[in-house]
């Protein structure tokens, strides 16, 4: 076991696949950096630091810089995995799933199924999500809800290290198109990473921890939120079952509702508004099949029906946190 | 044009031939109404499908369009599994589940006729930066209509492969119009697709698209330079469509006369057998009992397709992904 | 009252309000039709007959033809608006959000919130979605949940002609940008319309009959579905509240509540695939907010996660149908 | 040069010297930490933006980009209630919601700074539609840079603004750099950012962005062929961004000693204080007080914004919709 953070992790899979893979390729905006200017190729290496050396490593017809043109960038990849190699392109920001959903919507995510299935389209497409750091309405966004409404793409999204290489690697072995969120605020989170070959199968919810008295579900950074609340609610004997979703396409639903037959009561954490999210489809999940179990309404932890603002008391008040996670869990267990 | 010995010739002849026949009689077809949603009909344009992909392997990828039955007869792909698929049985080419906006076959390099405008376009270019990876001199081409070349994707995608040095290839099939407007309004004063892509520095051909000797030249050039290392390149072909954009479309923004007149002067059709019997080099009668094969064929692929099986609604849910746990 | 069908509705509310207001201003893909050909402007006049007469009534200034560029389209609804402006942007089909999403979702839905509330963005656009008509993976479906998530935007999706009437009217004189949905299934659709001003307020369902056995609640085409099913079960003396959404941003929220509160039983039909669709948003909101009301678990009519098949009974198979709105029906009442 | 008066050229030194101290004030508070979020410095394009919005009314609409104070403050957008914004308070121009990315004002026809590369472009074509229906003579002004010249909807918006002719101006500062890439990579092999405009058929000037009158006489020139009903136009700009993309970027894309010599030869106040004193049109003390001044508002400005109060947390969903039942 290494110890390293999420971002090492990423860039070390990266490193580790494309060694394994001759097929993997890398594009996206400034992944190599300095292009075209006097200090040179690297001088970069990608803005978020998870593709140096790569390009040094693998060279630039696989470690590929392009223009500011996100629709190109996931087309390409697009045809690049339908033409057999496993391209990885990445997005700045998630928020840019706007100017290229087609091509993840109705092309990548569709090859497959119009094509009557004899087509494979492995393409990873990287993007790096959520609020926190005051980046305001355009580049905070979490849109896994979005992409996993969409049959045909996968959506992962790691919140330890070694789930980042766990789900990295798996993404990088499988034959779907994979959507790969990174959140920023995560990046410099720390723990052990398996050496060696590493998978984690999609569809596998991580137990984070067992408490018995309420299912709380998270993805993401809210994992991270739900876990401080946990840790209060444990102080006064409350005891969380944690649920980290790690993919919400496909979805791990036994574990959700194994626990909330146990449990009763389910609180849903989600880095986005209320509608139509995630957090509504776990709820509604819940509701639907495991209707008898539940002793209290579900409660819907999210950001409120608005976009994301700027100011750092006003993201704070956006989004959900471990307090606003503690008083849904009391609140959810108050109710009788 | 004497470069292209007996068979090569019949052999376009043939595929050109296959294409008219497929499109003039699913257009009889439809009337049966039997045939649902969107038909875009190809035909007016068979020199350009057949004049580009005669010249590319079965290893060259292409991406295809909205109208894209040519392309993938062009390509190799197989007549009855495409009408089995226009008529949406469980034995089409992609099993009922695309219909004629979607059809694909990835073994003979067809990535698949797209119902996006503009949608292919960086496919393309994804498909030759992958044959780039490989140096094995492959080639992506993206077909692409002149109401196409309008779409931000186009342009992101031919600005991607000059700077990547992709060897992708954009064919511009100007066929004057874009459903009901003509590409004098809608492809700015400019006019001429060939020199947007100039503006992006990659190298333009323009040849006359209802000629295939005259496309099958330009091509032969572009596919030198391109196979050769030479960066990407861009062709844009006069051409005509001639039937309505859809099936249905009452064409009322035609000129008096234009569809006689197209279909007079400009059909590459009669302009092919016109050129290779005068020469001598193909004999009208071989050229009638390939019209005749071809009928045949199209004969077969509807009645097939008539009487074959539908999908089983059971499997609706199916073949959306490799596997999901 | 004058009997038309939707797609007049639309075409006569268009030409009515562009009379009164000459700020609004009309732009899309052959919403002229025939500009750069022999039979010159008009020769069209909207692929789906809802713009004809518009240009030669108030001329190529207000009714302008596009090349097909749907994020220009969309982007320069949005400038016009900022501009003071009230223009409607027509998508073909309302496939093309996905090249056209970031201007609906990073710029017209944010820039009122984004810009401080000193700003209003009254653009309307049109779009054509719905399946039925086996246009396939790319050109049949329903986006409205993706819409609905996005905060700034109404989503707004009429099934009847006076509904056509009175909404588009409403969207046309509001302050806040309007998606407006249009059923391709639907166009044909016949019913009285009511004469001169009519405007329906967003966020007021309709009850479409109150039966007060199980609540089914619906939008756009599903609507008619489940009518065909309350029929059926009326037959069998069981009593539907059918609810007609008719916007699902803002949503009548109290108009389901109260209803399941009534009846205790919730069915949602859903013309989209199942993952935070607006089904489970509707079930999670029962379940969150009405739950000591319900008495079986909430039913989601939807189709499958997969994308719009062409062959008819595949199509017909995806689609959500009468006979399996009446089969949730008949399970939710039968859950004891 | 000499067509402008004593305080039209006044007014221009210091609205250009007042971006240039917004933003190296900026540079040194952002290091305090007091700051977060992305913030883009404007410092060394100033004449591009003096030089245009001297010219337009408050009528004329703009559209901004990431990299927007130097536009904001050149249209007209009040000076402290920016900071006050880029420090996410209360009383900033956008009440703290939008921050350094964001700023608005429709009172001076500056219609938005942007987050996404390329989402302006198509707005100031709708912008400049809602002139053409008004027939003021009115513009709408699109603000890009280098790398936003890649992205689709800068392309789609300047096609749609040929073909409606609409009175859309395109405006491309090209400071060689996008983030960390340089121009000589992404824009093709044709580099030059006008030829693409051109190819759309517009008419496009070129001009030295760091050079106040050259800018200023070209715009001009623009501007009366495009009030004048002459179509939509586009003008390149050559000019240089005086620090890193962001605030944080460690530069090492530049070459040695590139940012000393770009401050030396290419420092648009330097060079305009020079031209005016030189030809006797304006008095270095008149300079020097202007810069006086424009420290002293500076001052206050940060002054305020560090005092200021907070957004209240239980507005965070206000401001959504105009009204929302
Ligand atoms: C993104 C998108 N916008 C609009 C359409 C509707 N549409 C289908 S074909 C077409 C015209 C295409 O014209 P062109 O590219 O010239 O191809 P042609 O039909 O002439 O072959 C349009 C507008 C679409 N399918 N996709
Ligand atoms: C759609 C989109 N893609 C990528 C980015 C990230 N990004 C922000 S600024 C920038 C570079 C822009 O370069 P240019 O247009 O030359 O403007 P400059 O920064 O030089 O002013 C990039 C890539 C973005 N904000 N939006
Ligand atoms: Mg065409
Ligand atoms: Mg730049």
């Amino acid at each position: 076991m290494a110890v390293m953070n999420i971002r090492e992790a990423i860039l070390s899979t990266l490193h580790a696949e494309m060694e394994r893979d001759s097929d993997i390729m890398l594009l996206g905006e400034d992944v190599v950096g300095g292009n075209g200017t006097a200090g040179g190729p690297e001088a970069i290496g990608g803005i978020w630091g998870t593709s140096a050396g790569l390009w040094a490593k693998f060279g630039p017809d696989r470690v590929i810089d392009t223009p500011i043109s996100e629709s190109a960038i996931v087309g390409a990849a697009a045809g690049a995995a339908l033409a057999g190699k496993r391209p990885v392109a990445e997005l700045m920001f998630a928020d840019f799933v706007g100017v290229s959903l087609d091509q993840l919507w109705n092309q990548m995510a569709k090859f497959r199924y119009m094509f009557g299935g004899k087509t494979r389209c492995p393409a990873v497409v990287r993007m790096v999500y959520g609020a926190g750091m005051q980046t305001a309405a355009q580049h905070s966004q979490s849109v896994y809800a979005l992409l996993t409404a969409m049959p045909g793409l996968k959506v992962v999204l790691p919140t330890t290290p070694a789930d980042a290489k766990g789900l990295l690697t798996e993404a990088l072995r499988g034959d779907d198109p994979v959507m790969f969120f990174e959140h920023k605020a995560l990046y410099g989170v720390k723990g052990e990473v398996p050496e060696g070959e590493y998978r984690i199968p999609f569809g596998q919810a991580r137990m984070v921890r067992e408490g018995g008295d309420v299912t709380v579900v998270a993805c993401g950074r809210m994992v991270n939120f739900a876990e401080k609340a946990a840790d209060k609610l444990a102080a006064d004997g409350i005891g969380v079952d944690l649920i980290d979703l790690r993919t919400t396409s496909p979805m791990d639903e036994d574990a959700v509702l194994d626990s909330v037959e146990q449990t009763g009561r389910l609180v849903v954490v989600d880095e986005s508004p209320p509608r139509c999210s995630l957090a509504a489809d776990i709820a509604a999940l819940v509701a639907a099949r495991a209707f008898t179990s539940l002793k209290a309404p579900p409660a819907l932890v999210t950001g409120p029906h608005a976009p994301i603002p700027f100011s750092r008391v006003l993201e704070r008040a956006w989004l959900p946190s471990p307090q606003t996670v503690e008083d849904a869990v009391r609140r959810t267990l108050a109710f009788r | 044009m004497l470069q292209l010995g007996h068979d090569q010739l019949l052999g376009a002849y043939r595929r050109m031939a296959t294409i008219r026949a497929f499109e003039e009689r699913l257009h009889e077809e439809i009337k049966t109404g039997e045939i649902a949603g969107f038909t875009h009909l190809y035909a007016g344009q068979e020199a350009v499908a057949v004049g580009i992909c005669d010249q590319l392997t079965i290893e060259d990828k292409i991406v295809s369009t909205h109208r894209g039955h040519g392309h993938c007869i062009a390509k190799g792909c197989d007549v009855k599994g495409m009408m089995l698929e226009i008529y949406g049985r469980a034995g089409g080419l992609c099993k009922g589940r695309g219909g004629s906006m979607h059809i694909a076959d990835l073994d003979v390099g067809m990535l698949g006729a797209n119902g996006i405008v503009g949608g292919g376009a960086p496919q393309a270019v994804g498909a030759a930066l992958a044959a780039k990876v490989d140096g094995k001199g492959r080639v992506g081409v993206a077909f692409s209509g002149d109401g196409a070349c309008n779409q931000g994707t186009t342009f992101e995608a031919m600005n991607l492969a000059v700077v990547t040095r992709a060897p992708a290839i954009f064919v511009f099939e100007n066929n004057h119009y874009s459903e009901h407007t003509g590409d004098a309004y809608a492809v700015g004063t400019a006019r001429d697709i060939a020199s947007r892509a100039e503006a992006f520095g990659m190298k333009v051909w323009r040849a006359n698209g209802c000629d295939f000797f005259d496309t099958y030249e330009a091509f032969r050039d572009l596919l030198e330079h391109v196979r050769g290392g030479g960066g990407p390149a861009a062709i844009e072909l006069d051409t005509e469509r001639f039937y309505g954009h859809f099936e249905g479309d009452p064409q009322r923004y035609r000129g008096p006369g234009e569809i006689d007149r197209i279909r007079a002067e400009r059909d590459c059709l009669k302009g092919f057998r016109a050129r290779v019997t005068g020469a001598g080099l193909l004999a009208g009668a071989e050229l009638d009992a390939v019209d005749a094969e071809v009928a045949a064929l199209i004969d077969a692929a509807v009645a097939e397709a008539r009487a074959a099986a539908d999908p089983d609604p059971a499997t609706v849910a199916d073949d959306v992904y490799a596997e999901y746990h």
